[in-house]
C-alpha cells in the first residue's frame, strides 16, 4: 500500500542512465579522465627509479590534466538542456558469456560529474599538498603512484555504466586505499591497520557481489540502464534484498555501522591520503551508490529505512566517539563517519534527500578535506605528533594553518554562512519532513540529525580549541612553524570552498537543480516543525555545544595526560568497543567454526574418503611400481610387445 | 629391378644384415662402430641404386662421415675397455628379446607379404629436372616450413649438447705466456725441460737424457714411464745408479739450484 | 626379385636394430642400434618413393637424417655427462629413476 | 590468426613462386657417357690409377728436391738423374722391411686401416675431368671415368669415409700417442670438413650443379677463383687440413706425439698411408683445378688462340695436370715455410674463423647470384646487382670496422690497464723508488700533520695535503665541526693528562 503511495506521489523521472544517449564533443574524451591518472600510476611504477626525480611533479600534471578534462565535459553539459545531460561512452565489450553481455562504457551525467570533478579538483590539490608534504619521503615516487592509481579508480567507481565496472573501481580504490594505508608498512602497526581496512572492507565487498548476482538473475543484466530500466518490474522483496545488500556494501566502504572499525585505524596512512580518500572522496563511494541506486531503493521502502537507520546510527555513533579522542587524526576520521552518517540518513530519506545527500558530500568533501590538510599541516610543524593534548595556542605560530581550519570548523559547525550551513542544515530539515509513513520516523530522525549537530559543534570546538587556543603544550624538541607553499595553497583553496560553495551552490538551486535530472524533482513537504524553528534549534544547540568546548578546552586549562574519566567517555575513546565486539562475537566464533571445519576436513574427507581412494591407489601402485625397474632395455622390452601385439591385432583383424 | 641392379642388392644386402649383426654380436665398440658404418655405407649405396642419388651422397656423408665419427669419439674418449660384463642381468632379458623381436619380424614380414604392392612408378618423371633440382623444388616449397623447424631443432640440439658437455673452469686456462713467465719466475726449466735422447748414448723415451757435464736429467723420462717403472738406468761415469730409479715426481717439484748443487 | 626386396632387407635391419637395443647393454652400441632402426625406416621410405614415383619419401629420409644428427649430437652428449658421473657406460646402471 | 593465414599462405603459393624461377643451368651432369662400353670404363679407372701412382713417385721425389733447394741443401740426388728414381728405392725398401704388429694391437682393425686410407684415396678421383671429349678405340668418351648430379659431394663423402682410416689406425695401435693421433684425426676432419663444404657451396650457387663436368663447363669464361676468390682461400687452407698436411698434421705431429696414428706402422703399411697421403693431395689438388681453375681448359690466352684449340681433345689432360701440380707446388712451398700450427689454435681457427666467414661469405654469394641478370630474383637489369653489391660492401666493411673498433677498444683497455698509475708514492714499500717515465711524485705529507691523528670524519684522502684541509675544514657540515671539536678536545686532554705524569 506505502509503496504504491510513495512511487506515484513522487512522480519520479526516468533514472538519468535509461535515457543516456551516446556522448559527442568533449564528453566523448571521458575516458581521458580516466587514462591520464593511469597513465601516471603506469608510468610512475613501472618506470621505477628512473621516474624518481620528475614522478611526483608528472602525476600532479597528469591529475590537473584529468580536472581539465572533466571542467570541459561539465561546461558542454551545461550548455545542455536539462534532459539532455546524460550521456554514455561506450568503450568495448567486455564480458560476453552466453546471455550475458558487459559492456564496459562511462555514463556521464550530473551526478557523475559532480563527483568527478570533486574528485580531481580535491584529488588534484591534496597532489599539490603532498609535493610538499611527502618532499622528504624516500618513496616519493611509489606514493605518487598511487595517488593517481587512487583517483584513476574513484573514476572509474563513479562514471562506470554499469555495477559490475562499477565494482572494478571499487575495488580499484580499496586497492590504493589498502596500499595507502600501509604506505609506511614498516611499522607493522600501520601494517595491520592497511589489512583490516581491507578485510572489513571486503565484507561490504561480499555484500555488493551478491547483490550484483541478485541483479543479474533478476534483470539480466548489469548495466545501470537495464537494472534501473526494469527495476519496477521485479518483486519488492527482491528489491528490498538487493537494497539491503548494497547497503551493506555502501556500509563497508562508506565505514557506516555496523562495518566502521577500520576508519579510525586507517588514520596510519600518510596525511593527504586520510583527507584524500578516508575524507574527502573514497569514503562517501556508498553514498554515491546509494544515490545512483535510487531506482532500487525508491522502490522499497524498507530498505531506504535501513539506510535511514544505519545513517542515524553511525552520526551518533561517529559524534559521539569524537568527542573522546585525543589524536587529532582519529577525531577528524571519527567526524567523517558522523557527517557520512548525515549523508546516508538524506539519502536513506528518498527522493527529497538524495541532493541534499550529494550536495552535504560535495560541501564535506572540501571542508573535511581542507581540516585533514589543516591537521597535515599542524603535524608537519609539530614533528608529526597527533596528540591534541600536546598542541594548543597553535594560532599564533601557524597563522595561515590556524584561518583555513577556522573555515573548515565553522563550516562543519553550520554556522551560516559557511558551506557546512546550506547542506547540513537541508538535511535536518529534511530528516524532520513526515514522508507518510508515521510522523514518529520524521521526529526521531530529526531529533537524532538536530542532536548530532550540537555534539557536532561540541567536539569539533573541543578539537579546534585544543590544538590552536589555549596554553601551549607542546614539548621541549617541537619548534611549531608555518608550512610551505605548497601544503598551504592548497589549504586555502579549500577554505574559501569551505566558505563559499554552500552559498554558491545553493544560490537559487543552482546544484539541486543541475542533479535534478538524476534526483528527481520532488514538492517539498513541510516539516513536522516549522524551518525557522529547526534553524533557530540548530543554531542554538551548535552554539551550545561551542560554549561547552570552550569553557572546557578553551579556557580551562587541558591536562597533559588525558584524565580517565567517566566509563561514556572511556567507552567512546575505544570506539565504543567495537573492536571488542567484532572480536568476541564476530572472529571467535568465526574461527570456532573454521576449526570445527578442518577437524571434519582432516578426518572425515581427507581422512576417509581421500586418504582411503589413496592408500587403496597406494596399495595397487605398490604392486604396478615392479614393473618400473629403472632398466631401459625392459621398457623397450615392453614397448616392443606392445607394437608386436598392435601389429598382430591388425593383421588378425584384417 | 634390374639385373645389375639384383647383383647389387645380392651383394650388398647381405653385407648389410652381417653388419647389422656385428653391431650386435661385437664385443668392442669400436668393431661395432664400424660394423654400423658399413651399413651405413651400404644404404647409402642402395640409396644411390634407388636413383636417390643426393640422399645416397648425404648419407655416406652425413651419416658414415660425421654422425659415426662422432659416435667413434665418443667411443675413444669413454674408454674403448668396456667394462660391461657379458652376463645378462636383468633375468629374462635376453630370451624375452628373441622371442619378441623374432615374433616382430615374422609379424612384420607377413604384413609386407601380404600386402599388394602397386607397379613401381619409378622416379623418372618426378626426378625430370635432375635429382637435386627436383628434391630441392620439393623441399623449398612444400616442405619448406618443416625445413625450417628442421633448422631450428638443429640450433637447439647444438645448444644443448654445449650445455651438457661444457664444463665450468674453476680458474682460468693457463696461457702459453703465463706458463712461460711461470717457468722463469720458477728459475726452473727456463727453456723447456729437455728431450729425451739428447746427449744421450741410447735413442728411446726411456732412457734419460744427459746434461752438457754428462749426468743423467732425470727429468727427460717421461712420468708415465717412471710410473711403470719401465726406466733404464744409465751408469754414469762408472757407478751404477741402478736401485735408485730416477724419481721425476722429485725432480719436477724440486728446485734445480739445489740439485746442482747436490752434485757438485 | 621386385623392389619389395628392400622392404624386407629394412625389416629385417629394423629387427636386427630392435634387438641391439634389446640386448646391448653398453650404451653407445644401444644407441647405434636406435640409429640402425632409424635406417632401416630410411631405406623403405626410399624405396616407396620409387615405388610411387613421388619424391615425398626422399624428403622424409633427409629430415629423419637431420632428426637423427641433433639426436645424436644430444644422446652422445648425455653419454658423455653420464659417463664423467658415473663412470659407467652401462645402460642398467643410469637406473636412477626406479623404484 | 593472422601468422596461419601467412603460412597458409606461403605453403600455398611457394610452389608457384618457385615453380616460376628459371634455373640457368641443368642439373645433371654434361659430360655424355653414352658412349663409353664397359670396357673403356675399366681402361680408364686402370689409366687414373696408374697416372696416379706415378704422379706420387714423381711428388716425392720432386718435394723432396724442391724442399731441399729451398733449405739450401741438394736433396736426393744419388739413384738415377736428379735421384729421380730414389722414390722408387725407398718404396722397395719399405716393401722388403719387416711388418712388425704390436702384441696390444687390435689385429684386424691394424690391417684393414691402411688398406682402407690407401685403396679411398683413389675412389675420389673417378669423378675428376680430366679433359674433354677425347677418341679412344673408337669411341667417343670424355676422359673422367664417371660423372653424377652429386659428384663434389662424393668427394667429401668419400674423405669423410677414408677418415675412419687415420681414426682406426690409432685406435688399433693400442698405444696412447696413436690414439690421440686417431682422435685429433677425427675432430679435424668433421671441423674441417664444414668450412670446406661451405667453400664448395658458393661454386654450386655459381655452376648452379654439382656435377664436376658441369662445373667445369660453367667457368668456359671466368674461373670461378675471380668472382669466389674467397672460397678458394677457404678451400685451400681447409684442404690442407684435410690432407693432414703441414702446417696442419697434427694428427702425426712428431714432436708431440711421436708420429701420431702411424707411429706404430711399419712396412708396407705404413707405405699405405704415405701413398694415401700423398694421393689425397692430388685429389684435392684436381678439385681444386676443377672448382676454381677452370678445370681441363686452357688458361686465357691460350685458350683464345684458333677458337679454342687448346681447348680440344688430349690437350685438356696437359692443363689439368699443370694446374694440378700448382697446387702440389703449392703444398710443398708451406711444408717449407711454414711450422706446425698448436692444435686449440688451429681448431680456434676452424670454428671461430673459417666457418662463420664462410657463412657470411655464402649469403653474400647467395645475394649476389639472386641479383644476377639472368636470374633476376630481385627485377631485370644491371641496377639489382649494383644495389645489391653495394649493401654488401658496406656491410662487410661496416663489419670490419665494428670489428676494428671493438679490437681497438679492448686494446686501449689492456694499455689502460697496464698504464701504471699517473701518481706514485715514492715511500709506500718503505723504501724510496723513482717515478716511471710519465708519473708523478705525489708531495710528501707536512709535518705537523704527521704528528696530529687522522681524521677519521674529513674524508679526504689526501690527508697530507694542507690546503684541501684548510678548505675542508671552511666547507665542514655541523656533525663534522663537532666532531672535529671533540677530537681536539680529546687531545689536548691527552696531552695534559701526561704533563701531570711526568
Amino acid at each position: 500500500m506505502s509503496v504504491l503511495e510513495t512511487s506515484v506521489g513522487l512522480a519520479l523521472a526516468d533514472p538519468s542512465a535509461v535515457r543516456a544517449v551516446e556522448a559527442t564533443g568533449t564528453s566523448a574524451l571521458a575516458w581521458l579522465l580516466i587514462a591520464l591518472p593511469l597513465l601516471g600510476a603506469a608510468l610512475l611504477l613501472i618506470g621505477g627509479r628512473a621516474t624518481d626525480s620528475f614522478g611526483p611533479l608528472l602525476a600532479t600534471l597528469l591529475s590537473w590534466g584529468s580536472f581539465v578534462v572533466g571542467a570541459l565535459i561539465v561546461l558542454q553539459l551545461s550548455g545542455l538542456a536539462e534532459d539532455e545531460r546524460a550521456m554514455s561512452v561506450p568503450l568495448w565489450d567486455w564480458v560476453t558469456a552466453g546471455d550475458l553481455s558487459v559492456h564496459a562504457g562511462l555514463l556521464i551525467d550530473p551526478l557523475s560529474m559532480a563527483f568527478v570533478l570533486l574528485i580531481t579538483f580535491v584529488g588534484s590539490l591534496i597532489h599539490v599538498y603532498s609535493l610538499g608534504y611527502m618532499e622528504h619521503d624516500p618513496d616519493k615516487r611509489r606514493f605518487f603512484a598511487y595517488l593517481n592509481l587512487f583517483v584513476a579508480a574513484m573514476l572509474i567507481l563513479v562514471l562506470a555504466d554499469s555495477y559490475l565496472l562499477l565494482f572494478v573501481g571499487w575495488e580499484g580504490v580499496g586497492l590504493a586505499s589498502y596500499l595507502l594505508i600501509g604506505f609506511w608498512n614498516h611499522n607493522p602497526a600501520y601494517a595491520s591497520a592497511a589489512n583490516k581496512a581491507f578485510v572489513v572492507n571486503r565484507i561490504g565487498d561480499f555484500a555488493l557481489i551478491i547483490a550484483m548476482a541478485y541483479m543479474l538473475a533478476t534483470f539480466g543484466g548489469l548495466d545501470f540502464a537495464t537494472v534501473h530500466g526494469s527495476a519496477g518490474s521485479a518483486s519488492t522483496t527482491i528489491l528490498t534484498i538487493i537494497g539491503l545488500l548494497l547497503l551493506l556494501g555502501a556500509c563497508g566502504k562508506s565505514a557506516q555501522f555496523p562495518l566502521q572499525s577500520w576508519l579510525g585505524d586507517a588514520m596510519a596512512g600518510p596525511t593527504p591520503v586520510s583527507a584524500l580518500i578516508h575524507a574527502a572522496t573514497m569514503v562517501t563511494a556508498g553514498v554515491y551508490l546509494v544515490v545512483r541506486s535510487q531506482a532500487i531503493f525508491d522502490l522499497t521502502p524498507e530498505a531506504r529505512l535501513a539506510v535511514a537507520v544505519v545513517g542515524a546510527i553511525t552520526l551518533l555513533y561517529g559524534a559521539i566517539v569524537g568527542c573522546a579522542k585525543d589524536d587529532i587524526k582519529k577525531a577528524l576520521a571519527a567526524s567523517t563517519m558522523s557527517q557520512i552518517g548525515y549523508m546516508m540518513l538524506a539519502a536513506g530519506l528518498g527522493p527529497i534527500g538524495y541532493a541534499f545527500a550529494i550536495f552535504h558530500l560535495i560541501t564535506h568533501g572540501f571542508f573535511k578535506a581542507g581540516m585533514f590538510l589543516g591537521a597535515g599541516s599542524v603535524m608537519h610543524g609539530m614533528a608529526d605528533r597527533v596528540d591534541m593534548r600536546r598542541f594548543g595556542g597553535l594560532s599564533g605560530m601557524m597563522k595561515i594553518t590556524w584561518l583555513t581550519f577556522m573555515a573548515g570548523w565553522l563550516a562543519i559547525l553550520g554556522v551560516p554562512p559557511f558551506a557546512g550551513f546550506w547542506s547540513k542544515d537541508k538535511i535536518i530539515e529534511s530528516a524532520f519532513v513526515d514522508q507518510g509513513n508515521g510522523a514518529w520516523q520524521a521526529w526521531v530522525f530529526g531529533l537524532v540529525a538536530l542532536i548530532g549537530a550540537g555534539i557536532t559543534a561540541f567536539y569539533m570546538s573541543r578539537l579546534f580549541f585544543m590544538t590552536f587556543h589555549g596554553k601551549a603544550r607542546w614539548e621541549d624538541d617541537v619548534d611549531p612553524h608555518e608550512s610551505p607553499l605548497t601544503m598551504t595553497v592548497p589549504m586555502i583553496v579549500l577554505a574559501v570552498g569551505s566558505v563559499a560553495l554552500g552559498f554558491i551552490l545553493s544560490w537559487r538551486g543552482t546544484f539541486a537543480s543541475w542533479l535534478e535530472p538524476v534526483t528527481g524533482h520532488v514538492e517539498h513537504h513541510e516539516p513536522v516543525l516549522s524551518v525557522p524553528v529547526i534553524m533557530g534549534l540548530t543554531l542554538v544547540l551548535v552554539i551550545i555545544g561551542g560554549a561547552i568546548a570552550w569553557l572546557r578546552y578553551g579556557r580551562d586549562e587541558v591536562p597533559v595526560v588525558a584524565p580517565v574519566g567517566s566509563f561514556a567517555t572511556r567507552a567512546a575513546r575505544q570506539d565504543l568497543f567495537q573492536d571488542e565486539f567484532n572480536e568476541n562475537f564476530l572472529r571467535r566464533p568465526g574461527a570456532s567454526l573454521v576449526a570445527g571445519l578442518e577437524v571434519a576436513d582432516d578426518d572425515v574427507i581427507d581422512g576417509g574418503l581421500v586418504g582411503g581412494t589413496s592408500r587403496g591407489l597406494a596399495g595397487v601402485a605398490d604392486v604396478v611400481r615392479r614393473a618400473q625397474n629403472g632398466f631401459v632395455r625392459t621398457y623397450a622390452l615392453t614397448m616392443l610387445a606392445g607394437i608386436v601385439a598392435i601389429l598382430g591385432a591388425v593383421w588378425v583383424i584384417q | 629391378m634390374s639385373g645389375g641392379e639384383a647383383l647389387l642388392f645380392w651383394v650388398l644386402g647381405p653385407t648389410c644384415v652381417l653388419g647389422a649383426l656385428g653391431l650386435l654380436f661385437a664385443r668392442k665398440a669400436v668393431h661395432a662402430a664400424m660394423a654400423m658404418a658399413l651399413v651405413m655405407v651400404g644404404l647409402g649405396i642402395f640409396y644411390i641404386a634407388q636413383y636417390a642419388e643426393f640422399v645416397g651422397i648425404i648419407q655416406i656423408f652425413v651419416y658414415s662421415g660425421a654422425v659415426m665419427m662422432l659416435f667413434l669419439f665418443v667411443i675413444m674418449t669413454v674408454g674403448t675397455e668396456s667394462s660391461i660384463s657379458p652376463i645378462e642381468t636383468i633375468s629374462g632379458q635376453r630370451a624375452w628379446g628373441w622371442i619378441l623381436v623374432l615374433l616382430f619380424g615374422g609379424v612384420a614380414m607377413y604384413g609386407v607379404a601380404r600386402v599388394t604392392f602397386p607397379e613401381p612408378v619409378g622416379l623418372g618423371g618426378a626426378q625430370a629436372e635432375g635429382t637435386v633440382t627436383a628434391l630441392a623444388r620439393e623441399i623449398f616449397s612444400r616442405q619448406v616450413i618443416s625445413f625450417e623447424v628442421l633448422g631450428s631443432l638443429l640450433v637447439i640440439a647444438v645448444m644443448g649438447a654445449m650445455v651438457l658437455a661444457h664444463r665450468e673452469r674453476l680458474v682460468p686456462r693457463a696461457t702459453q705466456r703465463v706458463l712461460a713467465a711461470d717457468r722463469v719466475r720458477r728459475n726452473t726449466f727456463v727453456a723447456g725441460k729437455p728431450a729425451p735422447g739428447v746427449y744421450a748414448r741410447h735413442n728411446a723415451s726411456d732412457v734419460p737424457a744427459l746434461l752438457p757435464d754428462g749426468t743423467p736429467a732425470d727429468v727427460s723420462v717421461p712420468r708415465t714411464l717412471v710410473a711403470r717403472g719401465q726406466t733404464v738406468p744409465v751408469p754414469y761415469r762408472g757407478v751404477d745408479p741402478a736401485g735408485t730409479p730416477p724419481d721425476a715426481e722429485a725432480a719436477d717439484t724440486a728446485p734445480p739450484s739445489t740439485r746442482r748443487g747436490d752434485q757438485a | 626379385m621386385n623392389l619389395t626386396a628392400y622392404i624386407y632387407l629394412a625389416t629385417l635391419l629394423f629387427a636386427i636394430g630392435a634387438l641391439v637395443v634389446l640386448l646391448r647393454r653398453n650404451t653407445i652400441i644401444v644407441f647405434m642400434g636406435v640409429e640402425l632402426m632409424l635406417n632401416a625406416c630410411n631405406l623403405a621410405l626410399i624405396t616407396f618413393a620409387r615405388m610411387h614415383g613421388s619424391l615425398d619419401g626422399q624428403v622424409y629420409v633427409l629430415f629423419v637424417m637431420v632428426v637423427a644428427a641433433a639426436e645424436v649430437v644430444v644422446g652422445l652428449a648425455i653419454i658423455m655427462s653420464i659417463y664423467r658421473a658415473r663412470r659407467s657406460a652401462s645402460v642398467d646402471d643410469a637406473n636412477l629413476l626406479k623404484l | 590468426m593472422s601468422a596461419v593465414s601467412v603460412l597458409n599462405d606461403v605453403t600455398t603459393q611457394a610452389p608457384t613462386l618457385l615453380a616460376a624461377v628459371p634455373l640457368p643451368m641443368a642439373d645433371g651432369p654434361r659430360a655424355d657417357f653414352s658412349d663409353t662400353p664397359w670396357w673403356l670404363s675399366l681402361i680408364k679407372a686402370v689409366g687414373i690409377f696408374v697416372y696416379l701412382l706415378l704422379s706420387v713417385l714423381v711428388v716425392i721425389w720432386a718435394e723432396r728436391r724442391i724442399i731441399g733447394r729451398m733449405q739450401q741443401r741438394p736433396g736426393p740426388n744419388r739413384f738415377g738423374p736428379f735421384g729421380v728414381l730414389q722414390t722408387l728405392a725407398d718404396g722397395l725398401k719399405l716393401i722388403m722391411k719387416e711388418d712388425v704388429t704390436p702384441k696390444n694391437a687390435d689385429k684386424v682393425m691394424f690391417i684393414i686401416a691402411p688398406l682402407m686410407v690407401g685403396s679411398l684415396a683413389f675412389v675420389s678421383f673417378g669423378i675428376i675431368p680430366m679433359g674433354g671429349e677425347v677418341s679412344m678405340f673408337g669411341h667417343t668418351t670424355p676422359l673422367q671415368l664417371t660423372d653424377m648430379p652429386v659428384a663434389t659431394l662424393l668427394v667429401l663423402a668419400v674423405a669423410g669415409v677414408g677418415a675412419y682410416g687415420f681414426v682406426l689406425a690409432g685406435w688399433s695401435s693400442g698405444s696412447t700417442y696413436p690414439l690421440l693421433g686417431g682422435l685429433r684425426s677425427t675432430a679435424q676432419v668433421v671441423s674441417y670438413e664444414i668450412a670446406m663444404g661451405l667453400s664448395l657451396v658458393a661454386v654450386f650457387l655459381y655452376a648452379g650443379s654439382m656435377s664436376t663436368s658441369e662445373i667445369v663447363a660453367a667457368q668456359d669464361r671466368w674461373w670461378f677463383v675471380f668472382p669466389l676468390f674467397f672460397s678458394f682461400i677457404v678451400y685451400i687452407i681447409t684442404m690442407v687440413g684435410e690432407t693432414n698436411r703441414l702446417p696442419f698434421d697434427l694428427a702425426e705431429g712428431e714432436g708431440e706425439l711421436g708420429g701420431g696414428f702411424h707411429t706404430e706402422y711399419s712396412s708396407m703399411k705404413f707405405g699405405m698411408f704415405f701413398l694415401g697421403e700423398y694421393i689425397n693431395m692430388f685429389t684435392v689438388s684436381a678439385l681444386a683445378t676443377t672448382l676454381f681453375l677452370g678445370g681441363y681448359n686452357a688458361p686465357w690466352p691460350i685458350g683464345a688462340i684458333n677458337d679454342g684449340m687448346f681447348n680440344e681433345g688430349w690437350w685438356g689432360l696437359l692443363w689439368f695436370t699443370a694446374k694440378m701440380w700448382l697446387f702440389i707446388f703449392f703444398y710443398v712451398w708451406l711444408r717449407g715455410s711454414l711450422p706446425r700450427v698448436r692444435y686449440d689454435q688451429f681448431m680456434k681457427f676452424g670454428w671461430k674463423v673459417l666457418i662463420p666467414l664462410s657463412l657470411i661469405w655464402v649469403i653474400a654469394v647467395m645475394l649476389m647470384r639472386a641479383a644476377d641478370p639472368s636470374i633476376g630474383y630481385f627485377g631485370e637489369g644491371r641496377l639489382p646487382v649494383i644495389i645489391t653489391t653495394a649493401l654488401i660492401i658496406v656491410g662487410v666493411v661496416g663489419g670490419i670496422m665494428l670489428l676494428m673498433s671493438r679490437l681497438e677498444k679492448r686494446e686501449a683497455q689492456r694499455q689502460e690497464d697496464r698504464r701504471p698509475p699517473a701518481e706514485v708514492d715514492p715511500f709506500a714499500g718503505g723504501f724510496p723508488v723513482p717515478p716511471m717515465p710519465g708519473q708523478t711524485l705525489r708531495e710528501p705529507a707536512p709535518r705537523q700533520r704527521a704528528v696530529a691523528p687522522a681524521q677519521p670524519l674529513s674524508g679526504d684522502t689526501g690527508a697530507g695535503d694542507a690546503g684541501a684541509t684548510e678548505a675542508g675544514s671552511t666547507t665542514t657540515t655541523t656533525t663534522t665541526a663537532v666532531a672535529d671539536r671533540e677530537d681536539t678536545d680529546e687531545t689536548t686532554g691527552h696531552t695534559t693528562g701526561e704533563d701531570t705524569r711526568d
